[in-house]
């Protein structure tokens, strides 16, 4: 759990050391950041696109003094990231929120989108604690699967299960589905979930009907980052100070909102 | 010393203990605010609200400066109307008082918003006349004696719950916006909102926040916030909100010495969510140490000659 | 880059480099100023010169507040006639400009001392006349911009040295307040002096410092001076020196490009009084980094859309 | 030297714990303050007498998280100062300036009225390091001569001299006359003096005309206390932030001023 004050974390600028194309719509972003680069598995930055916009972004990896996120181009800040150079200045805030609990033992880690990328960077820790990871991952198409190579230097082939909903690689069909029989197989001492709430909500699902602990992370509309301005909240949580970690209990206390309702620009409540 | 030394009734509302969330901070949902509330709050504020629903300036809306965060959030609200069902929701599950804050572009937006609120089950209404960060609203009519005075008397007949203004710092002369809401029927005064500001980023040469300025708030302006309860108290007997920076037991206290008889507490909640237990701690333990029966006892004794 | 990179020549007076110390620290004698010469600024204001002698208030005159220190001195002051002996001295020795504060009480007062300033050998005059805490002084006259007009016009015909008005934040609209300096005559202006505040002591119940209330600087008050300074410069064309929590070249950077030409020091003194060099450095380096053949190159920057 | 950031030295509130009468005008008031417990030798403190004014003030020794100064009443701030009890509240900022340097070998210190205060504290200090401990004290009469017993019980009798100007005690003659010969006879590493200026200034001319090494602690007015006002300033330095002790080097930059001219209230140059 990040307690810096918020006094010690203004934000400062840096530039942008590498650029490394993902997949068609997703690119990862690699800078020097002292406080970021002492990250843990889970936390979030708040990165500023001068003049444009400022957004959360996962912390996908930490080496020295380097810092990378993952990004998908999905609207006007990030597609001003993706058009951005090595060179370019960004702005810098955090990190925040908390991280993953390590898990001994096996360990199931579910990456929808890129909610693989805080999850890779978990696995890498957690393959420190533990042989037996099993690592799912789903996407739309193919090129859309992130981290195919990373995941592959990590897990064992055998643990490894990828879908797309086109069946260009993987089981043809949702990150969900493959769940349920390995649910039924295996059993875990933790799962780990990064991805769209729907998702996350249907495995929660899952998880609790089988009683299993699960820790998802969560994505909310984010603006301040620091606990004040309440865009992010999700039942009595804040998913920028109180998460973006969530663990079974709490996930049971925002039942009522998870993948059914949300927090809008407005502060209105608005369904999925 | 009595369990109820920190109970206060003032303005026609009575909290279990004089600290309040201040508007604007995780100001939008019931599960906030009872967890304001659950973290020792003894009244929350909500966010303000307007007629319409708005949603602010971009990104970034809060920059972390030295002692202090600058907030250009740009009022997004979900507008009266969606957000009248959130307070009757509120009020069904709320223990401590729930004072809805409201802006607007005119006296009658107020006091349609206000109306609304009123109905809708708000315990009181604060008016930020005070937001400085929106064109055409609170700045303009919290600085000027005749605007604010006419947004009070119009709030004043649209709704009978206490009515609490709230007021900037941004003024030659704060104690006489205090006089206009007075005059016009205020019950209460909250002091202060944030002072204009701005930040700017040396490497790209631009201001940072999306909406160039905004509003000082934290420790930084503690001294000038305690500097306007002062002179407010000074002049005149109306009860006083003292807010900005507080963040401990201390700063609260140098408050109530200064004439305010509760304080809002907004940017602290970034630090420590539990501050309001601590606060009210510190105050209840100050109390005893000083032998006064309730926070009213030490209200104002800075004035003292 | 040349070795001139750092000088600027503006409002009539030429400076090695774009820093200043600001009036009130140190603001003495003749060795402090060529101290702080010799500790890197490029000019030194005296501390603010009356007709009388003033003994100022009595202690405690400063107190040290987060990020920031609140004095209230009183204006203690050797008085002109006095004090132009010093003024001479100062001239015979000092090797950078040396701009004379003035106040007063009216605009004879500010004329007379204006006069005298100049005839001892001041290089320009900067007209304190936002001073918070002297009844009848500076906080009235620097409020409204009908007496500023008056005092800086009749300013302008006891003295053709160059003239800067030091304006005060505490005011509604400080853009209004600059425009009425400006077109009274002033050639450049200062911005700014403190803000209102006061400290209060919880033990003891009472306001801490000798006159109650007293005047906020240091880090605090930067993001209120720079958003004045970006105000002004967004409206006027007039050469700016921002003032207020300035302590590093980063914060002299961020209002360069707010608006600024030069900047004051003042409370970072206390901490470092080689404060003027490591600016000076930090301003330099970041010149070069940004290939700009002078801090004119950068000025007012942040307004580019 | 201290070089606290202001901001870490807020003025804080405590109670005296207890008053000692040192004599008929001079008192001890002791008290606990955690940061000005650390405090050096030289070092001082502002004491604020609530509602009354703020003074300047030696520290004249510390034990655990116990402070003393010791005060002559000579005016408004001192004689309510004087009134109060212990248990009464005061206001600490502090420690400020720097403090004297410890020297081995045979050192002689000269103090006059209140000037004894931190050349007791210095003295205990010193004691640790040398054996030849020389103190030369002055005052008006008898029962002004502070801490006499103090300074028995770290210096050898014979390295006690005392001066009355009445002569009820010890020599009857003023500090600065013993001196000469004492001077003479002896070779000293180092001297400390503090007292009034125009004794600092005689001293200092001795010191001069023999080349001996000095180190005078000065009081001048003092408003802020942490190198802004310019209240204190002798030459170009603050007495407050460069100083209150001066070395040689120092004491000669200041010929033209010491014990000549100081600056007023007012900020005019007053003589002596
Ligand atoms: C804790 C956290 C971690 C995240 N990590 C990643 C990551 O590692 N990689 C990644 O590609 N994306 C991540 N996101 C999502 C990312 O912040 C949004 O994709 C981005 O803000 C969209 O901005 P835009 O202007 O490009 O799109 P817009 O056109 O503004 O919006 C597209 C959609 O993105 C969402 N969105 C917009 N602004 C925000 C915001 N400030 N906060 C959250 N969601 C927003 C909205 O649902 C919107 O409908 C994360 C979000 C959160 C809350
Ligand atoms: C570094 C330093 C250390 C000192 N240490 C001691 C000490 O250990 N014991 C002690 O008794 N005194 C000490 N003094 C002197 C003490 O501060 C003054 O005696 C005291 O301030 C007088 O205040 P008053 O109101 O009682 O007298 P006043 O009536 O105000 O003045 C009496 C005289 O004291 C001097 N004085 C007044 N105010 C101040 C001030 N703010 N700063 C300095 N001098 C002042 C003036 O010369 C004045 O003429 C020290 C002064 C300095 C600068
Ligand atoms: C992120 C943020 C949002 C705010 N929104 C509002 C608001 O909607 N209405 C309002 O009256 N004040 C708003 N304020 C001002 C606060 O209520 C409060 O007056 C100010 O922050 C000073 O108190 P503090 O120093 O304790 O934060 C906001 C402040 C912050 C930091
Ligand atoms: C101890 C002190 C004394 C001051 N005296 C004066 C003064 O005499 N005249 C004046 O115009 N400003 C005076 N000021 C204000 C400063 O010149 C400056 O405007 C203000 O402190 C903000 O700058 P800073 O944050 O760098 O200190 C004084 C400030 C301090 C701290
Ligand atoms: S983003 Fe503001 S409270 Fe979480
Ligand atoms: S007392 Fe203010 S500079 Fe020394």
């Amino acid at each position: 759990m990040s307690d810096l004050p918020i006094a010690n974390n203004q934000m400062r600028t840096t530039q942008i050391v590498q650029i490394r194309t993902e997949s068609p719509s997703v690119k990862t972003f690699i800078f020097t950041d002292r406080l970021c680069s002492k990250a843990k598995p889970g936390q979030f930055l708040m990165l500023w696109i001068p003049g444009i916009d400022e957004i959360p972004l996962s912390i996908m990896d930490t080496s020295n003094s380097l810092v990378s996120v993952t990004v998908k181009a999905v609207g006007d800040a990030t597609r001003h990231l993706h058009d951005m150079v090595p060179g370019a200045t960004i702005g810098i805030r955090g990190p925040f929120g908390n991280d993953f609990t390590e898990s001994r033992g096996r360990v199931l880690l579910i990456g929808g989108g890129t909610g693989t990328a805080p999850l890779l960077f978990l696995a890498k820790r957690l393959a420190l604690k533990t042989d037996h990871l099993v690592f799912v991952e789903g996407a739309k198409t193919a090129n859309e699967l992130l981290f195919i190579n990373e995941v592959a230097g990590i897990c064992q082939e055998k643990n490894i299960i990828t879908t797309t909903e086109d069946g260009t690689a993987g089981l043809q069909c949702l990150v969900t589905q493959p769940l349920a029989s390995l649910l039924e197989k295996e059993n875990f001492n933790m799962i780990y979930v990064c991805g769209p709430e729907v998702m996350v909500k249907k495995i929660f699902e899952m998880t609790e009907a089988r009683k299993l602990p699960i820790e998802a992370s969560l994505e909310r509309l984010m603006r301040c980052g620091i606990g004040l301005c309440g865009s992010c909240v999700i039942g009595k949580y804040r998913v920028c100070r109180d998460g973006p970690v969530f663990n079974t209990i709490q996930l049971r206390e925002m039942k009522d909102e998870l993948g059914i309702s949300k927090i809008g620009f407005d502060g209105s409540r608005i369904p999925f | 010393m009595e369990s109820n030394a920190l109970s206060i009734s003032c303005a026609g509302l009575t909290l279990n203990n004089p600290t309040m969330l201040a508007s604007g901070i995780m100001g939008y949902s019931t599960e906030s605010f009872q967890r304001i509330a659950n973290s020792g709050a003894g009244a929350v504020v909500t966010k303000s609200v307007g007629i319409q629903p708005r949603v602010g300036y971009v990104n970034p809306t809060v920059v972390q400066a030295e002692s202090g965060i600058i907030n250009a959030m740009g009022l997004p609200n979900p507008g009266i109307t969606i957000f009248s069902e959130e307070i009757k929701f509120s009020k069904m599950i709320l223990r401590v008082p729930l004072v809805v804050s409201i802006f607007g572009y005119s006296a009658e937006d107020y006091a349609e918003v206000a109306k609304k609120a009123s109905e809708a089950g708000a315990d009181a209404i604060e008016l930020n006349v005070s937001c400085p960060h929106v064109k055409q609203t609170g700045a303009e009519i919290g600085q000027s004696p005749k605007l604010l005075s006419e947004v009070v008397q119009q709030v004043k007949i649209a709704t009978n719950k206490p009515l609490i203004v709230k007021l900037s710092p941004n003024v030659t002369d704060i104690t006489i916006l205090a006089q206009a809401a007075i005059e016009a029927g205020a019950d209460a005064l909250t002091v202060i909102n944030t002072l204009k500001a701005i930040a700017i980023d040396v490497e790209t040469q631009t201001p940072i926040l999306g909406n160039i300025k905004g509003g000082l708030s934290g420790a930084a302006i503690k001294p000038v916030a305690l500097r306007c309860v002062y002179d407010i108290a000074d002049q005149f007997k109306i009860p006083i909100i003292g807010c900005g920076g507080i963040k401990n037991w201390r700063d609260a206290v140098e408050f109530f010495l200064a004439g305010a008889s509760i304080v809002q507490i907004g940017t602290a909640v970034a630090d420590n969510i539990e501050v309001f237990q601590s606060i009210t701690k510190g105050i209840e333990n100050y109390l005893r140490k000083k032998n006064a029966r309730s926070v009213k006892d030490i209200v104002g004794l800075a004035h003292r000659k």
